[in-house]
């Protein structure tokens, strides 16, 4: 049972995530990634990971992807304005990346056994509670140092958005 | 009852691989600059997914923390990447990364 | 971890005194902090606060290369006063040169990949956005972008590799992943994840295949930033990349040298050759920098002894970069033409400016008593040592190449004549990097042995 | 004692110094006499010497100072004034002091004569450290320097550059001599560790050296004295080095310096009497020299061309001597050819100077009036180059053929035959110059005039000495072969006695010198021919008058392809060689443009080779290693 | 009393030059260098003397490099040339005007600093590093104060210096190879260095690489003419007198004694293709048009004899090399200054534009002769002794080599006077200004010392001998 919906929920997370790149309309892949986001969540809440599923919805589906959309709203990106390329570039883009994946994929093959045993031990490890005892406390300078990447890229965003005054 | 006893780590490995690399297969092959930041967005939810399927095999609370984390530099990124990409706009009036060829030699 | 805080509290004072109105001295003040943190922790006198050693440990390479990118950071905020003096935004762009130095810091003295992570992070995105950060120019917007997109896909790999590793061994600390580098059953794919981290890295400090970014970023974002990247930025990803294999693969594999070899000398040629042809002087030092990057990569063939030699290159190239930087910025004013022809007939109009510079790239290309020069011989010796002769070879020819370049320059301020008549950027702040930069050149030429004892 | 040698070395060596220096200011002719009395006071210091050597002293061995160390070989400077030396150096300082005085009338009108007689100070200082050096080095400075002073003044009118170029060939030619000189050094130096003649000598008869290397260093030698010596092949600049002054051409290139190869190989004689070899090969280079250059004589119209080539060819006569191992002979006939070709060569420049540097035969004629002292002291002279008893020249020439008759009839008769050629080459020059009419221009005419005391008197001395000097060894009781007796290991050669086959000898030379002189008379006085102009001759006369091609033959095989590979060295090689060491700049450049197509801007193809990195990262780490 | 003090003095001297500005920094520089040879006389005095001048102190820990400098009868002739010549360069400067005349003078007396150190140094590193900044302020009068277009002459320098870099880079190579065998720079050490015969080979032609670079040797010697042409003239003389020398004199001090076994194994063609450097030298010697062109190739004639003598291992080559060297800087010197008076008469290096110089200004062209003589080597001179020497020592390794060799002396003869006479000779064709009592004094100097020399050259001989005797039982 859990298998199939394994599946189903993958077939979803690699299909939308590859119209997500081929739409030729951005909002279409924005409303394809919104639905890649969702399978996450889904794969997520499989693993019990329930309080991250609920971030991960609230953090891409609800803040980034709202982000991308007021900006392609903001600037009427709706509509295909992307020029053609050359075929050779697309050709190009399909051999590396089809590379990539077969390398990367005979790489993992090669270095995973064929069956990994996985012994559940019952041992609660991904409650809120766990989570942010560890977050809050072994985790606690990276948390504050987030707060400084996040603080960066606010004035960095303010900055380059902002016009200059002369003084 | 968890998940991995069924699927196998194994396939959730796979699944994020092939994630990344549909990511990577988007940076290549669009230049429209929305949507490689789609593509970028596609790779670290990947890097996300495997995180949170290790941290399940483990049954280790840190890497979950770690996910948080990664969250975090997604949002920053591309509260970033979406000024400048807005800047771009404004200069050139498109969003098209090919029109970016000022810079060569 | 107090100076990390001392740095992060430094930026949030840059904020704060914006709001305060007190605008004028936050460069002072930010210089003059960042002396200060600079001399206490060198000197060690800093109240350790204890407790987060999972985190981060102030060891003494840490420590070191801390009190360097503290020392880098002041002279380039120094250094980029005349700049963002004049505008609204010089909190803006101070807080973020302190921020990246505490990511910088973070990098260099983590003890969890997570703080690594985030540290190469704060450092990246303050880079795309002082890269884009002249938003009108057209020139710039395109270097953020490149960087950013470039930069977004490196950090994914450099994720993914981390995610590999916490599936390899089930942790994100130092301790464990070293000892599972070096235990025997550890699972395979470990290996995957150093690789992916590796090539994450190899994009960060602009080695060859992953080098592209470099020259056009270089070119295009504002000098000042160029600075910083060339200097900072490329010393502080060498520095942790070169602590990153000293954790996960201190035994490195012979295949594993095998390829950092290649890159080491594809680097090198690379940087050096597509050099020759520049006409522009940031496009110049960019490559020059890819072709540095290449002798820094040496010292992970021999991550036991090496770290000395790292820091001593590191120490002198980033030195001779401000230097030359301070010269660049003097030389093209506000602006936009980098073309090395408005080097010519420096030496007449100012002679200083003119020797800085020279001492500055006779540095870099390895003229002996410079500091750039024990910089190379530290180099050469350690590879040597350890029986890469042909490698030490190919470093050679890379000199050699150097010269070419750097001497063009040289030749374009000691024997042309300006065609018209140029203005100079002539301010006092310039002059002073440069002076320090070209004394610090000499002096540690002079005395390799103070630089060389500190680690 | 040391007194008189010292002044003996160093009295030219002030002279120069002074004429140098002061000369200008001193005025021409008290820079002249300067000039000639250093150099008599070396003669007279000379004089005194061999007075004291001729009466039986020892040999002086003469330290000044030590020179330099090379190796294990100490060199000084020292001296050695023996036999040999002493002799020389009287008649080089006789006749230097002769024509330093004739000098001083001759060259009077030149502004430059301070310069010349400081040159000709400094030629005689280096003659006489050739002469008088105790070492093979000290001979070699002599050597050299002689080499330069005759540079020096054969270009002495350096304005005109065919003048410079004689001067260079004659310095050039001289040193292919020279190397193989110090090549020889260098063979002596390295076998017995020493230069010194006298320790060589007495190390030669007691070690036991491989002959065939004593062959190569007499060879080298040899190789030397025909550089100085103008011997084929290296001939070919001594009638080019008529285009110095004519004093420069009696002291120097009749008299003193090129007879220095005579004075080297007769001074090393204990060497070349071991290499029998070798010295075959100096008898048969010397004939040959002789006759080749006696035949060339025939012909030339130019009045020193003739006398150079007869130097040529006497010197030719004198390695024959040598070769012969009659080296008191050789000796004999340097100095009676010193005297008479001195006074004709100062008898020709007499001429020269009455007619104004006109030095083409065919311009002359009818002087004998004019110019009676002149004319007859050539006469003289003419009479001893020929052979004609009882002149000096007769003696000593009679002397070689006679030896060469002993040794080797081939060579007696090549012998004989080129002293044929002089007797009828020095005939046609005397009576186309001094007899039947003038055939210059009339300006000339009207100014000829005897020269004047000054240039007469040197004249009428060496006519003297060139009618008498034949006593000094007279067959049968021969003084110079007493007085040389000690430097020579064996009993001398030329002590032959006067038997009949000694008489038929001479009568046959005497009838040979005649039927020259006759067919001379029959052509030149009788006929009254004149040589035709240059590019009128034909035939035979036509390879004499051009030398036998020998300059053309050098230069085709020697010159033209050592400028020809210069030009290809310079623009060829040169030029490839720097592309070639720089191609690798050029490549790297060329590599730059190619690089600078892959860094076109577009962030699809850096990206496309990072993931093509990646790949081959992967790729080579995991899937084809373990 | 040690020797650094003829280093201070040259250093000290060229920051004041610099300092003193343009008006007063020919003076100075030529006090500064006077007071250098001074100090060396009396550094001579004292060396005689018996007494040890040698310094040696720590400067690097790590790795272990002290500023070591040793004095021998070697290095002491050296620096006796360096000091001895400084002046007559920097006086032969005062017929040009240059403009900013500090810093060309400064940048002299730095250079004869780095020259004076690269002969005293006895640790490895500091001699490279001695080595390598001596290319620097060369680098700069050439550039700066060169003549010709700016565009060739450019290139002509950069080519030259990364040509003698590169050279020095290998030799740096091996220097840090000896360094991880023997953990120390110092010249004894490295001496009893015990090395297998393979890497002694390697050591020896990296040395060489540097060496037949900067000597130069055929066919390394593409820089050569075109750097000497480009440069003024006393960069040229600064090149052509002292900075060949040091090529040479490391070839004694380091290369042989390091690579003993590989130099005897390689001798027989590093010596023929010194030989081939002295033909070929002198062959394109023949056809040169500019005058200062001829002379380059006539110094690669002449350094390719000293290179052979060097090589050939035998005292008497190292004695004469050495001899050769001093007299061949002095000589090479007059020749460029002559060349330099004639080019501030005529503005012209080309020889077919000069001529007839001889008759108008007679004291100027018999002093031009002597020098020119001198560098045929006619005995008498100093050049001779060493061309002796030379030619000596290579015939004892085979006389095939001295009779090649030795056709030098014809050629170069040839070349020699074929030149005084284009440049000199001949009726007057433009007018020449006569040289003035000043500018004499140098050629007066030259021609002095070299026929002074030339008579009495033992005492330099018995100063050098003890120490090449000792460097020759070190090849042993």
């Amino acid at each position: 049972m859990l298998l199939y919906v394994f599946y189903i929920l993958s077939a979803i997370t690699l299909g939308t995530a590859f119209l997500t790149v081929i739409s030729k309309n951005a909002i279409h892949s924005a409303i394809y990634l919104v639905v890649c986001f969702f399978s996450l969540a889904g794969h997520y809440l499989l693993f019990n990971a329930q309080f991250l599923a609920v971030v991960h919805i609230i953090v891409y589906a609800g803040a980034i992807m709202v982000l991308l959309l007021f900006t392609l709203m903001l600037m009427n990106l709706n509509n295909e304005d992307e020029t053609s390329k050359p075929l050779y570039t697309k050709f190009a883009a399909v051999i590396s990346a089809g590379l990539l994946c077969l390398v990367l994929i005979a790489a993992l093959r090669k270095a995973l056994p064929e069956n990994i045993e996985y012994v559940n031990s019952g041992t609660d490890f991904q409650s809120i509670k766990v989570l942010g005892k560890v977050l809050l406390n072994e985790y606690a300078v990276p948390f504050e140092f987030a707060s400084v990447l996040l603080l960066v890229s606010m004035i960095g965003a303010v900055l380059i958005s902002k016009k200059e005054e002369k003084i | 009852m968890n998940i991995l006893e069924t699927v196998g780590i194994n396939n959730y490995i796979m699944l994020s691989a092939l994630l990344f690399c549909i990511g990577a297969f988007g940076l290549l092959y669009r230049r429209n600059a929305i949507i490689m930041f789609m593509s970028i967005e596609i790779m670290l939810n990947a890097v996300n997914l495997l995180l949170v399927a290790f941290s399940s095999y483990h049954e280790d609370p840190s890497g979950q923390v770690f996910v948080f984390f990664t969250m975090a530099v997604a949002a920053a990124e591309v509260a970033v990447g979406l000024a400048i990409l807005v800047s771009v706009f404004r200069n050139i009036g498109n969003i098209d990364i090919d029109n970016l060829k000022n810079l060569k030699g | 971890m107090s100076t990390l805080i001392a740095i992060v509290g430094i930026g949030i004072f840059c904020l704060l005194a914006e709001i305060m109105n007190l605008r004028k001295i936050i460069i002072p003040v930010t210089i003059v902090s960042l002396m200060a943190l600079f001399g206490l922790t060198l000197t060690g006198n800093l109240p350790e606060i204890k407790g987060y050693e999972s985190m981060i440990v102030m060891d003494s390479y840490g420590k070191i290369f801390s009190c360097l990118f503290i020392l880098l950071t002041a002279l380039l905020v120094l250094q980029s006063a005349p700049s963002y003096v004049k505008g609204t935004k010089v909190s803006d762009f101070i807080s973020i040169k302190v921020f990246m130095l505490s990511g910088a810091v973070a990098m260099v003295t983590f003890t969890n990949m997570a703080m690594f992570f985030l540290g190469i992070e704060v450092l990246s995105i303050g880079l795309y956005v002082l890269a884009g950060s002249d938003r009108l120019n057209i020139k710039s917007n395109e270097a953020g972008m490149k960087y950013f997109l470039m930069g977004s896909f490196a950090s994914g790999i450099l994720l993914f590799g981390i995610a590999m590793l916490y599936g390899a061994t089930g942790a994100f600390d130092v301790a464990t992943l070293q000892e599972a580098s070096i235990s025997a059953s550890t699972e395979y794919w470990f290996y995957i994840g150093v690789i992916l981290i590796t090539i994450g890295m190899l994009f960060k400090v602009a080695a060859t295949p992953m080098h592209f970014w470099a020259p056009d970023v270089y070119e295009g974002s504002p000098t000042q930033v160029t600075a910083m990247m060339s200097t900072l930025a490329k010393v502080t990803a060498m520095a942790s990349f070169f602590k990153l294999i000293t954790i996960l693969n201190s035994q490195m594999l012979y295949s594993y040298t095998e390829v950092i070899i290649v890159v080491t000398i594809a680097t090198m040629l690379f940087g050096n050759i597509m050099a020759l042809r520049q006409k522009k002087i940031k496009r110049v030092l960019a490559y020059s920098g890819v072709s540095h990057t290449g002798f820094m990569l040496l010292t992970l063939l021999n991550i036991n002894e090496a770290q000395n030699n790292l820091l001593f290159y590191a120490t002198s190239y980033a030195i001779a970069g401000l230097a030359a930087f301070s010269v660049v910025l003097f030389v093209i004013k506000n602006e936009d033409n980098d073309q090395i022809d408005n080097f010519n007939g420096l030496a007449k109009k100012s002679p200083l400016m003119a020797f800085i510079m020279t001492i500055a790239l006779l540095s870099m290309a390895g003229i002996p008593i410079l500091a750039g020069f024990f910089a190379k011989f530290f180099l050469l010796s350690q590879i040597i040592t350890s029986g890469f002769i042909g490698l030490a070879i190919v470093a050679i020819i890379n000199s050699m190449i150097a010269v070419f370049y750097y001497f063009k320059v040289i030749v374009a301020m000691y024997t042309k004549e300006a065609e018209y008549e140029k203005e100079y950027a002539n301010h006092s702040e310039y002059y002073i990097v440069g002076i320090v930069a070209a004394i610090l050149l000499l002096v540690i030429g002079l005395f390799p042995d103070a630089l060389m004892n500190l680690l | 004692m040391n007194t008189t040698i010292l002044l003996l070395l160093f009295a030219p060596l002030v002279g120069f110094l002074i004429n140098i220096f002061f000369g200008k200011s001193l005025g021409k002719t008290v820079s002249g006499v300067i000039g000639t009395a250093t150099v008599f006071i070396s003669f007279l210091c000379t004089l005194c010497l061999f007075s004291q050597i001729n009466s039986g002293a020892e040999t002086i061995k003469f330290h000044l100072a030590d020179w330099f160390t090379v190796g294990s070989i100490k060199v000084n400077f020292s001296f050695l004034l023996d036999q040999l030396s002493v002799l020389w150096l009287l008649f080089v300082t006789g006749i230097g002091t002769l024509i330093h005085l004739y000098s001083i009338s001759y060259m009077h009108d030149d502004e430059n004569m301070h310069k010349f007689f400081s040159y000709l100070n400094l030629f005689v200082f280096f003659m006489i450290a050739l002469v008088a050096g105790s070492n093979l080095l000290i001979m070699f400075i002599g050597w050299e320097g002689v080499g330069l002073c005759s540079y020096l003044l054969i270009g002495f009118w350096y304005k005109n550059q065919d003048y410079n170029d004689a001067a260079k060939k004659a310095f050039i030619m001289n040193r292919i001599g020279d190397l193989g000189f110090l090549i020889g050094i260098f063979i002596l130096g390295y076998t017995f560790n020493t230069l010194e003649f006298l320790e060589i000598k007495s190390l030669l008869g007691k070690d036991v050296i491989s002959p065939s290397l004593l062959s190569i260093a007499a060879l080298c030698l040899f190789i030397g004295a025909c550089g100085k010596s103008a011997q084929l092949p290296l001939s070919t600049w001594l009638p080019d080095a008529m285009a110095g002054p004519t004093p420069v051409s009696a002291l120097i290139h009749a008299a003193t310096m090129v007879t220095a190869g005579i004075f080297m190989v007769t001074r090393m004689n204990f060497l070349f009497d071991l290499t029998p070899d070798v010295q075959n090969v100096i008898a048969i280079v010397g004939t040959i020299t002789a006759v080749v250059a006696a035949s060339i004589g025939l012909v030339q119209n130019d009045i020193k061309k003739v006398l150079a080539y007869s130097t040529v060819s006497q010197l030719g006569l004198m390695f024959l001597a040598l070769g012969l191992g009659a080296y008191e002979v050789a000796v004999f006939h340097v100095i009676t050819h010193a005297f008479f070709k001195a006074c004709l060569f100062l008898g020709s420049g007499s001429v020269i100077h009455a007619l104004h540097g006109e030095q083409d035969m065919r311009n002359m004629g009818g002087l004998r009036k004019v110019m009676p002292i002149t004319f007859w002291t050539m006469m003289i002279s003419t009479l001893a180059i020929s052979g004609i008893f009882p002149f000096s020249g007769f003696w000593s020439k009679d002397e070689i053929l006679m030896t060469a008759f002993h040794a080797n009839i081939p060579l007696w008769v090549i012998g004989s035959i080129a002293s044929i050629m002089t007797a009828f080459y020095m005939f046609r020059l005397m009576y186309l110059t001094f007899f039947n009419d003038f055939r210059g221009t009339e300006e000339q005419k009207h100014h000829l005039h005897e020269s004047p005391a000054l240039i007469t008197v040197p004249l009428i001395i060496l006519g003297t000495l060139a009618a008498v000097g034949g006593v000094i060894s007279l067959p049968g009781n021969s003084w110079l072969n007493h007085y040389m007796a000690p430097l020579f290991a064996h009993k001398a050669h030329g002590e032959h006695h006067l038997d009949s086959q000694a008489y038929m000898l001479m009568a046959i030379a005497t009838i040979g010198a005649l039927v020259g002189i006759g067919i001379a008379y029959s052509m030149y006085l009788k006929k009254k021919q004149v040589p035709v102009a240059d590019n009128e001759v034909q035939g035979l006369h036509k390879v004499l008058s051009n030398k036998y091609y020998l300059d053309e033959i050098y230069m085709a095989i020697i010159v033209k392809p050592l400028y020809a590979i210069s030009t290809f060295a310079k623009n060829f090689i040169e030029k490839y060689l720097s592309k070639t060491v720089f191609g690798f700049g050029s490549a790297t450049y060329a590599l730059s443009i190619q690089g600078k197509r892959i860094q076109n801007g577009n962030i699809g193809v850096y990206l496309f080779a990072f993931i093509l990195g990646i790949c081959g990262f992967l790729i080579y780490l995991f899937n084809i290693r373990n | 009393m040690n020797i650094s003090i003829v280093l201070i003095v040259l250093l000290v001297g060229a920051i004041a030059t610099y300092v003193s500005g343009n008006k007063l920094a020919s003076k100075i520089a030529l006090l500064t260098s006077i007071a250098a040879f001074g100090a060396t006389l009396y550094a001579l005095n004292a060396f005689n003397g018996g007494e040890n001048l040698d310094v040696n102190t720590i400067w690097i820990n790590r790795p272990a490099v002290n500023f070591a400098l040793h004095v021998d009868g070697l290095s002491m002739a050296m620096l006796l040339l360096t000091t001895g010549l400084l002046p007559l360069i920097i006086a032969s400067g005062f017929v040009t005007k240059f403009e900013n005349e500090k810093a060309i003078y400064a940048l002299m007396l730095f250079m004869g600093f780095a020259m004076a150190g690269t002969f005293l140094a006895a640790d490895g590193f500091l001699y490279y590093i001695f080595w390598e900044i001596a290319l620097i302020p060369i680098y700069f009068i050439a550039l700066k104060w060169g003549n010709g277009d700016i565009e060739a002459r450019k290139k002509a320098i950069l080519k030259f210096f990364i040509y003698t870099f590169a050279g020095s880079l290998f030799m740096l190579l091996a220097f840090i190879y000896l360094y991880t065998k023997g953990g120390s720079f110092d010249i004894n050490k490295l001496y009893a260095l015990q090395l297998n015969s393979t890497e002694k080979t390697y050591i020896f032609f990296a040395f060489f690489l540097a060496y037949a670079i900067k000597i130069p040797v055929v066919p390394f010697h593409t820089w050569q003419a075109n750097t000497y042409s480009k440069a003024p003239g006393v960069g040229t003389m600064l090149l052509s007198g002292i900075m060949l020398k040091m090529g040479l004199y490391s070839v004694l001090r380091w290369q042989l004694p390091l690579s003993d076994s590989a130099a005897k194994e390689y001798m027989p063609i590093i010596v023929a293709l010194s030989i081939a450097g002295i033909i070929y030298g002198a062959v394109v010697t023949l056809k040169q048009k500019n005058i200062k062109k001829l002379l380059a190739y006539s110094s690669l004639s002449h350094v390719g004899l000293i290179a052979a003598g060097l090589y050939s291992l035998t005292i008497e080559g190292f004695q004469g090399a050495v001899l050769q060297m001093l007299s061949h800087g002095l000589v090479i010197v007059g020749l460029f200054y002559v060349v330099e008076l004639i080019y501030n008469r005529y503005h012209t290096y080309e020889i077919k534009e000069m001529g007839g110089i001889r008759i108008q200004d007679t004291y100027f062209a018999s002093l031009f002769m002597i020098i020119m003589l001198a560098s045929v080597a006619l005995p008498t001179t100093f050049n001779f002794i060493g061309e002796f020497n030379l030619l000596y020592s290579l015939f004892k390794v085979n006389m095939w080599y001295a009779i090649i060799a030795g056709t030098t002396i014809i050629l170069g003869a040839f070349y020699m006077l074929r030149m005084f006479q284009k440049v000199m000779l001949g009726g007057e064709t433009k007018s020449f200004q006569k040289i003035s009592k000043q500018e004499s004094i140098v050629l007066v100097i030259i021609v002095v010392v070299t026929i002074f020399f030339g008579l009495f050259p033992q005492p330099i001989i018995d100063l050098i001998e003890p120490s090449l005797q000792s460097i020759l039982t070190q090849i042993k």
